[in-house]
């Protein structure tokens, strides 16, 4: 058993509808879904809007049921109900999308960030206070802003204050959904940037969640590509980028504009070929429904929906 | 003609500010229309009456069947008795029927006179009169006219019980004459105790008795025989007649009357502009500010009703269908009774509250029936110290000091009033009974704290609720003089649950053979007034009067059409195509 | 360690707060004049009536004096008397605290039910919500007026508490169905969200995380409601399903006014009061049109 | 879209079963009947008994709720009044007709005072016509509609004589003529004018802030870098989206209706429901104070089917399939 | 050059916050030529909106000076009705979020066809239906027919940008201004839509102003490049100028800050935050306080937008001198004052 393992995870919302409001269809969210991470490692989860990618992340902390299959946690099955969760959860945290949703308006940084603390740990008032600060500190903001109100800080600032509450009980494992898309640039560049100092520091291990392939190549050490609620790929980070298999890959990376204005032409070049490719050999790649087929290891660390082939 | 000389005192009760004031007196106002500008009245013309109600009007315009006080103004219009009355109730031979009595068979005979015809030409007929005693006695009959009055005729409860199919008692000697023979017969009977309203039997043959009251013929088509048809119904609103030219008594002079609801609230600016000539009732309250409005006169009679005080004095035995006197009532001593009526002040109840159109009542029977009222009874007066020295006297001393006596075992003595809400001075009036009781050193409560919504209260006396110790309601007293139905030791309504032999021996008497003889039975009711004056079941409050207004231009209008003043409604007349208003 | 400790309690210590809710929606009211006047005026009038209604003598004032009945102002009886010779300027205050305290009760009560009701109904959501919603929408359908109408001549002992109640029961539903609609949004986004990764317990999210969210939204409501409730007493009383006299209310002092005399000749009688009801509604529906733009960050004034 | 209303009707069957148990215990709660108000000396209270027997007045209460709803369900038979003496859908069916035509012309007043000022008041807003009309919004707010209608009708019907100050038609005219007609307007405008200008005052400050709100929506700018002008953008986009909400409020007006109409009714002597109500609650008259609230309850549910029906056919985003 | 579409002088816009005006706009002068895409780049807030807004005069409240130079128009001072002309036929927008820019009660027809009867009453109902679906197809969506009786909210927010698309492009505008197209959209769809307003250019021989924060599109996209911070622009230069030798210390921090290729471990930070429109210095240089380990001059001298190459304008005064520290250690308390 590794550190996290999510067999054949499955996340079904049912569509309700017809004269009883029964549960007439489902969105299959996520259909089957399996990856592993290591301890200390970085794992991206990469794919278009309502691919599932969320859904995913939010299904492993607990916050949506999970229809199928199974998630364990340092040896833990954490879909089993009547395991005694309490303690497994508390080395599981999530950083959010949107800082500026993710933090309690009407409370201060003081309460966002020792309420965890408050359901774990019994502290007295000064103790609290003091371990705030430091946590605050260690994400470089300055403790004097406990008793401030998260609309008086900056979007970075906000997602550090959510970075604090996230590590304020010692996870083991963050899942980070799109941690940086609603940061400008620059910013975008202090919370990554602080995000790979606390890693190193406490030894996290991140589900990193995005769609920008340029964060995750930054950021990864594994990228898992997902497609309606599969995985069309699986791999190292060089693997996906150097030598994506699936078309599906092959388009994601080949949409990925160039920050060289020199290579403007290749790259529409390259883009187009991808898209010929794609049009081409996309019965090859998906099923009938459109969907993506099982993986199948090309190598030791990268594996690829195909076919099963005759 | 009317009575009400005990008003005469009114004068004296309070110091200068009568002026101011406004006090008056019934003498105050005639009960017929004057003419005193003598215009000449004109031929034909529309009289809108005005039909003061805050509600809507029932509809069920048919004597067998109403049951509410707007809908018999509206019958009245277009259907009338069959018989006429004097002004005490008592039957006269100038109605549409004539009759002869036989007391020794216990009979009385009825002849309809010729002329008399439905609306729809078809003569009234024995049958028809017949037919209204069929309907109301049968067992499918929906409304409530059935009680004493049928029991009382011979073979009627057979009939009722369905073992009969015709009532024995009531005999169709020809087409315009019908006797009906009585089990009991009395002085009642002759004072409007017989049912005199007939039903055009060719209309109603073929209806069945229980859809009768919902038909149209009696919601929207009634046909009648009074001086004026129905033309049109605004259900609830208004109805608008036309003269029945061929009215017995003779052709009338209006084209029409327009009857609609008037709110109280808006009858005073009807009056005044015009828009309704005539009401039924002019709210009492609001005539001091509106006694010298110039296009109206204000006429007035004393009404058939009482307010009063009663005193819970037993129960209601419902198997023997008699009351149960309870000697340990906390009511049962009739000093303290007495000390009660000594502590209000009536009189000034009247002339504030009421401006003097209700003034101090002293017995039983109200001067709306002048020849059995006796004035000379001297009931107790408001009289502060008198009553004190009563109470003491009867042993209700304060013993604890609290300020409130004690009853003679020097228990404490809380009597629980209950009054109903509803009506403009219900609220200040039993507060000022309690007020006044409170002054000597009784300590009154009302039930519950507040006043009782009608229904509540009613079902409350009725049910002899042992949380009501007293009570103030009011009483309608019937055409017949006769108190049985209110004070009889077998009358459901005797709510004081007060009974004692020479009660029913008077009551008995009022009823007997011996009073047939007029003056003989006034002294009998007279002895009964005293008798009540002595020994108190509950105390009368106050009398009233009964306010009309009516436009100047409307002539021969007597405020009770029905009470012997020789001017009947063919007659009325306006003097002017349109009303005047007030300047 | 401790040297740290000291050091960071000095920097804490020294910061000031930020302006909270509270002092938000403070500065909000001293900015509308408007409001303010309204809210000195709602104040002045509640302390005084509640304050002067402790001096006088409820007995005294609904007092029948026959020789007083319809007596103009003077200085005896400030606002003269009504037709049972009562002080009117008694009644008015009394009246006042009495339809003020029902005001209050009823947008108290209807606030604790509605709020916990819409909350719990939104934030558990599914079958819960599901189920609350259809107690909601059956309360919701009814004809309040003539429920209400119904209920208080059935009930035997009528009081300010048992009106209250009555009221109340079928006056949760609005705030309960905002609540919760507020409180759907509220539990999707992420800061709830959050909190449950955080293991903190529902109801503890619920009350702790949300409810300070929806608070602002609660005061503006309970305030324009506390309007509303003033007014529909009044109503009840004007048409006759009122109090008793002796237990005066705005309401009762306006249905002397059905009495057309009354209406015409003795304004003294129902005048003020209606004057006071205008005022207080209005004074009321200022203070929460001014919450309401305290707590709309888009609206506010500067 | 049929399936919905169809869903929507069965969600409201078992609230209108609930709904009618409730009025029926409440009107059996009720102190007293329609009998007890018969205090007359010359009536026989044996006789009134009787009656009350014969009706299955003193029946257990469930026994007479199974009776009536069985008549009500079977043949539409919501009993019958004691006091009418009448089958209560009759009576009913005459003081429906009054009110549906108060109501109407109360909702006609209520939008033509509100979209103008609504619209003026929004697109214009914090001018000196919006502060005219925020203000009257604010004092109708606070003019309980009670005492608006009181002294409407004092002046407009008494000092000034314009309107008739009762009932819902002059007498003697023929139903179905234009005079007819024209004075059952003539009767409804007064009441019905008080009852929209205090009522409208919510929807006039809805109407605001949705334009307020709308106006600042990313289509409105769309919309004029299409090029469009400024009365285009007004007309075409922001009344449009604005009226959406105003348009599904219409049917729960109704249910805000129905407690204007007691005061209203009450006030004008105008013979509707509402005065019907409160006549009937004061005589004890239960039959049609059950019938009332019941049918008044329906019509709530109705409204709200109305609005959801209104809202899902103007609003694409919420269309029902 | 008579290539010159679009000529804007000293422009600046000012909302107007409680008494005061603050601009958001400030001293802008850029010009923007037939075929050719001029991207503006800059951090959120730093006006670029503001200013697409105040080209096509879209403001609502805002006090406009300056010259805004569009076929010998100048826009700042033109007649309503004049201006309503011009937009949405010789000049046309697209908004950043395709979800609310469409009104979500009319149908795409509806709202296409809005657009070509705006500009030209005469067309017949069944010629615009024709035309809209044309302009769909142009626009790339798979079945115009049917699309064409949707409602926005029906439609993916790839498809509803297209439709925003095809409403700009309606009347063949000369002057399109696309205002962050692509920042709600997948990447996939990002760069459809990006190749469609590449084809726009080129087949309408279209001046395009590309408002984007994606340095990528940027680098794909752009003919020129305006760099824009607090208000006012403080590099122009051509796009592989600008990219190669960045002048400004904002577009080289901006260019660090962007994870790519080239560095591997940290990326750069720029330090505080785009200050608020109410908290813009008023006197020296904006980006200085972002700066805070050059020394005093740069804080306080006015630096003006100067050429410092041909068609490569800087507003810098410590351009050539100014460095990033080694460490390039967080601020504590950055940006809270
Ligand atoms: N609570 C829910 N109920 C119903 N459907 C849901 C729910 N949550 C998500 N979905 C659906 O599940 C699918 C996957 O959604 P998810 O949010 O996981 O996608 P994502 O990859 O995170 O997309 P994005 O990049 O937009 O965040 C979508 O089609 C979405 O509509
Ligand atoms: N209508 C307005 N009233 C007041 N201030 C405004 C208004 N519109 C924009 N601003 C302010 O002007 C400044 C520039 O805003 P603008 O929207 O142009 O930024 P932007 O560069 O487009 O940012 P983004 O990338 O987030 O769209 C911001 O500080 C903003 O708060
Ligand atoms: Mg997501
Ligand atoms: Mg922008």
């Amino acid at each position: 058993m590794g550190f996290l393992d999510v067999e054949d995870l499955k996340v079904h919302f049912p569509i309700r509808g017809g004269l009883l409001n029964r549960k007439i269809d489902a969105v299959r969210a996520v259909d089957g879904v399996s990856f592993s991470i290591e301890q200390g490692k970085t794992y991206g989860l990469v794919g278009e809007s309502g691919s599932g990618k969320t859904t995913t992340g939010r299904a492993v902390i607990g916050l949506n049921n999970i229809t199928a299959g199974k998630v364990f946690f340092e040896g833990n099955d954490l879909t089993d109900k009547k395991n005694k969760m309490l303690d497994v959860r508390k080395d599981i945290q999530m950083i959010f999308q949107d800082p500026y949703s993710s933090l309690n308006p009407k409370k201060r940084v003081i309460d966002i960030v020792a309420e965890p603390l408050r359901n774990y740990e019994r502290l007295t008032k000064k103790e609290e206070r003091y371990k705030v600060a430091e946590l605050l500190e260690k994400v470089g903001l300055s403790p004097e802003s406990i008793l401030k109100y998260p609309h008086e800080f900056s979007g970075g600032q906000r997602q550090r204050i959510g970075i604090a509450r996230a590590i304020a009980l010692k996870p083991k494992l963050i899942i980070a959904d799109e941690p940086v898309s609603a940061l400008d640039v620059s910013v975008q560049a202090q919370v990554l940037n602080f995000m790979k100092d606390i890693q190193k520091e406490l030894n996290l291990t991140y589900l990193f969640i995005s769609h920008d392939l340029g964060i995750v190549k930054h950021m990864c050490d594994e990228i898992g590509i997902m497609y309606k609620g599969r995985y069309v790929e699986e791999g190292k980070t060089g693997d996906i980028f150097t030598n994506p298999q699936h078309i599906y890959t092959k388009r994601l990376v080949a949409a990925i504009p160039d920050i060289d204005p020199k290579n403007r032409e290749k790259q529409k070049q390259f883009r187009e070929e991808v898209q010929r490719e794609y049009e081409e050999s996309y019965e090859s790649y998906f099923n009938e429904e459109g969907l993506a087929y099982g993986l199948k290891k090309i190598s030791d660390t990268h594996a690829v929906a195909l076919p099963e082939k005759g | 003609a009317c009575g009400g000389g005990e008003t005469g005192e009114d004068d004296n009760g309070n110091q200068a500010t009568e002026e101011e004031d406004r006090i008056y007196t019934i003498d105050d106002f005639n009960q017929v229309k004057t003419h005193e500008d003598g215009a000449e009245a004109i031929d034909g013309g529309v009289l809108n009456f005005g039909l003061v109600s805050d509600t809507a009007f029932e509809g069920t315009l048919n004597f067998n069947f109403y049951t509410g006080n707007p809908d018999v103004e509206i019958i009245n219009w277009f259907d009338e008795s069959l018989l006429a009355i004097d002004e005490n109730y008592a039957y006269t031979q100038d109605g549409a029927a004539t009759f002869e009595v036989d007391e020794d068979e216990g009979s009385m005979t009825f002849t309809i006179r010729d002329n008399v015809n439905w609306h729809d030409g078809e003569p009234v007929t024995a049958e028809d009169w017949l037919f209204s005693y069929e309907v109301i006695g049968h067992p499918d009959y929906d409304g409530i006219r059935y009680g004493s009055m049928f029991t009382i005729i011979e073979g009627m409860e057979a009939y009722n019980n369905e073992e009969a199919d015709t009532i024995s008692g009531i005999e169709v000697l020809d087409e315009k004459t019908l006797k009906i023979t009585y089990d009991q017969f009395t002085p009642s009977l002759l004072a409007s105790g017989v049912w005199a309203y007939a039903m055009p039997k060719h209309l109603f043959e073929d209806i069945p008795v229980a859809d009768m009251s919902s038909h149209d013929l009696v919601r929207r088509n009634p046909v009648g025989m009074g001086p004026f048809k129905v033309d049109s119904i605004v259900p609830g609103e208004s109805v608008t007649y036309v003269k029945n030219e061929d009215y017995w008594r003779g052709e009338p002079n209006l084209d029409g009357v327009t009857l609609r609801v008037v709110n109280p609230n808006v009858v005073v600016q009807s009056l005044r502009n015009g828009q309704i000539d005539l009401v039924n009732q002019f709210p009492a309250d609001q005539y001091p500010e509106n006694a010298e409005m110039s296009n109206v006169e204000f006429l007035a009679s004393i009404d058939t009703a009482y307010t009063y005080i009663g005193f819970k004095l037993g129960t209601w035995d419902e198997e023997e269908r008699e009351v149960v006197m309870d000697p340990d009532a906390k009511m049962a001593d009739v000093e303290l009774r007495r000390a009660m009526w000594h502590a209000v002040d009536n009189q000034t109840v009247g002339d504030r509250f009421y401006n003097g159109l209700r003034w101090n009542a002293t017995t039983l029977i109200p001067p709306s029936h002048p020849d059995y009222h006796d004035e000379t009874i001297e009931a107790p007066l408001y009289d502060v110290e008198l009553a004190n020295t009563i109470l003491d006297e009867a042993g209700y001393e304060d013993v604890t000091g609290d300020g409130y006596r004690e009853d003679p075992e020097g228990n404490e003595l809380v009597i629980n009033f209950a009054s109903m809400s509803g009506g403009d001075t219900a609220e200040p009036l039993a507060r000022y009974y309690i007020q006044s009781w409170d002054a000597i050193g009784l300590n009154v409560q009302l039930v519950e704290g507040r006043l009782m919504e009608f229904n509540n209260f009613y079902d409350r006396v009725e049910a002899d609720d042992a949380a009501i110790d007293i009570y103030q309601g009011a009483w309608g007293v019937g055409s017949d003089v006769d108190p049985t139905g209110l004070y009889g030791r077998n009358a459901g309504f005797n709510y004081t649950r007060y009974a004692s032999e020479r009660n029913d021996e008077l009551l008995a008497e009022g009823l007997s053979e011996e009073a047939f003889d007029e003056s003989y039975r006034q002294d009998v009711y007279s002895e009964w007034q005293e008798y009540m004056v002595e020994n108190i079941p509950a105390f009368p409050t106050l009398y009233r009067a009964r306010l009309v207004a009516v436009n100047d231009r409307v002539q021969n209008y007597a405020v009770n059409f029905q009470a012997g003043h020789d001017i009947y409604r063919y007659e009325l007349a306006v003097t002017q195509e349109d009303a005047n208003a007030a300047e | 360690m401790d040297n740290l400790q000291k050091e960071l309690d000095n920097k804490i210590n020294n910061i000031e707060k930020s302006p909270s809710g509270v002092s938000i929606i403070w500065r909000e009211i001293m900015r509308d004049k408007l409001a303010l006047i309204s809210l000195v005026f709602l104040l002045l009038v509640t302390t005084l009536v509640y304050g002067v209604s402790i001096f006088l003598d409820l007995d005294e004032i609904v007092k029948i004096d026959l020789f007083a009945i319809h007596e103009p102002p003077s200085s005896d009886f400030w606002l003269g008397t009504d037709y049972g010779g009562r002080d009117v300027f008694g009644q008015l205050i009394i009246g006042t605290r009495n339809s003020l305290t029902i005001g209050f009760l009823v947008t108290l009560m209807t606030g604790l039910i509605g709020v916990t009701f819409g909350l719990t109904a939104g934030f558990f959501g599914g079958h819960i919500d599901n189920i609350m919603m259809r107690v909601l929408d059956f309360f919701i359908i009814l004809p309040f007026l003539m429920i209400v109408i119904v209920f208080v001549s059935i009930v035997p002992n009528y009081s300010i508490i048992s009106f209250s109640l009555i009221m109340t029961a079928f006056l949760w539903m609005g705030i309960a169905r905002l609540i919760r609609s507020k409180a759907l949004q509220e539990r999707e986004l992420d800061y709830a969200q959050a909190s449950k990764t955080l293991g903190t317990p529902r109801w503890k999210i619920m009350f702790g995380q949300v409810l300070p969210n929806v608070s602002s939204l609660i005061i503006v409501t309970m305030t324009l409601n506390l309007a509303a409730n003033i007014g529909l007493e009044s109503g009840l009383s004007f048409l006759g399903f009122g109090f008793p006299e002796e237990t005066p209310s705005l309401g009762t002092l306006l249905s002397y006014a059905r009495n057309p005399q009354t209406l015409e000749n003795r304004w003294w009688i129902w005048m003020p009061a209606a004057i006071l009801i205008f005022l207080l509604m209005l004074s009321v529906r200022n203070v929460g049109e001014a919450l309401k733009r305290a707590t709309d960050a888009r609206q506010r004034r500067g | 879209m049929w399936k919905f209303i169809v869903r929507r009707l069965l969600i409201a069957l078992p609230q209108i079963l609930l709904l009618s148990v409730l009025v029926f215990l409440m009107a059996q709660m009720m102190p007293g009947d329609a009998l007890s108000g018969l205090i007359d000396p010359n009536i026989d209270p044996a006789a009134i008994e009787a009656q009350r027997e014969r009706l299955g007045l003193n029946d257990p209460w469930h026994i007479q709720y199974v009776d009536w709803i069985t008549g009500v369900v079977t043949e539409g038979d919501l009993g019958r009044s004691f006091r009418y003496k009448m089958d209560v859908t009759e009576i009913i069916g005459q003081r429906l007709t009054n009110t549906f035509w108060l109501s109407l012309v109360t909702l006609i007043f209520t939008y033509l005072i509100a979209i103008p000022l609504g619209i003026t008041s929004g697109r214009y807003n914090d001018t000196f016509r919006d502060q005219m009309i925020t203000g009257y919004t604010y004092v109708g707010f606070a003019t309980p509609l009670f005492i608006f209608a009181l002294v409407a009708l004092w002046i407009l019907g008494f000092q000034f004589g314009w309107f008739p100050t009762g009932g819902s038609v002059s007498p003697g005219l023929t139903p179905g003529t234009f005079e007819y007609f024209l004075s059952r307007l003539h009767h409804l405008i007064l009441p019905a004018l008080s009852m929209a200008l205090i009522t409208t005052v919510n929807t006039v400050q809805y109407l605001r802030s949705e334009i307020i709100d709308t106006k600042q929506k990313d289509f409105i700018i769309t919309a004029r870098a299409k090029g469009a002008s400024e009365s285009r953008v007004y007309n075409r986009h922001i009344l449009r989206n604005s009226l959406l909400p105003i348009a599904a409020f219409f049917g729960f007006e109704i249910t805000g209706l129905i407690g204007g109409t007691i005061f209203v009714e009450t006030i004008y002597s105008y013979p509707g429901m509402g005065q019907l109500f409160v006549e009937s609650i004061n005589l004890r008259d239960y039959s049609v104070v059950t019938a009332v609230v019941l049918l008044l309850g329906i019509a709530s549910i109705l409204g709200a089917l109305l609005s959801d029906i209104i809202l899902s056919l103007v609003d694409p985003r919420i269309r029902i399939k | 050059m008579d290539n010159k579409l679009l000529e804007i002088k000293n422009l600046k816009t000012s909302f107007r916050i409680k008494d005061d005006y603050y601009a958001a706009v400030d001293d802008v002068t850029l010009t923007v030529n037939k075929n050719e895409v001029l991207a503006i780049v800059g951090e959120s807030g730093s006006g670029k909106s503001a200013l697409a807004f105040s080209i096509m005069r879209l403001h609502n409240r805002a006090k406009i000076e300056g010259e805004v130079l569009f076929k010998e128009n100048n826009i700042v001072e033109l007649s309503p009705s004049k201006m309503n002309k011009l937009r949405g036929n010789d000049m046309a927008m697209i908004f950043q979020d395709p979800l609310t820019a469409l009104n979500p009660l009319m149908t795409i027809e509806d709202q296409i066809g809005e657009a070509l009867f705006l500009h030209n009453k005469k067309m017949s109902p069944k010629e615009r239906r024709n035309k809209v679906i044309d302009l769909l197809n142009q626009v790339g969506i798979p079945r115009p027919d049917y699309t064409c009786d949707q409602f926005p909210h029906e439609l993916s927010g790839g498809m509803r940008q297209r439709v925003m698309i095809a409403i700009a492009i309606s009347n063949n505008p000369e002057l399109l201004i696309a205002d962050e197209p692509t920042t709600a959209l997948d990447v996939t769809i990002q760069a459809q839509i990006l190749d469609l307003i590449r084809d726009l250019k080129e087949n309408m021989n279209a001046g395009i102003v590309l408002i984007t924060h994606d340095l990528g599109v940027v680098a794909e996209m752009a003919d020129r490049v305006a760099v824009m911070y607090a208000g006012e622009i403080v590099e122009i230069a051509d796009v592989h100028t600008l990219f190669e030798n960045p002048r400004h210390p904002y577009t080289r921090s901006l260019l660090n800050s962007v994870p790519s290729d080239g560095h591997e471990g940290k990326l750069h930070v720029i330090q505080g935050i785009v200050p608020s429109l109410k908290h813009l210095p008023r006197q020296g240089c904006r980006f200085s306080a972002r700066m805070p380990w050059m020394d005093e001059s740069v804080h306080e001298e006015n630096p003006v937008l100067h050429e410092i190459a041909p068609g490569h304008h800087v507003r810098c005064t410590c351009h050539e001198h100014f460095y990033f520290p080694k460490e390039s250690k967080e601020v504590q308390n950055d940006g809270i004052s």
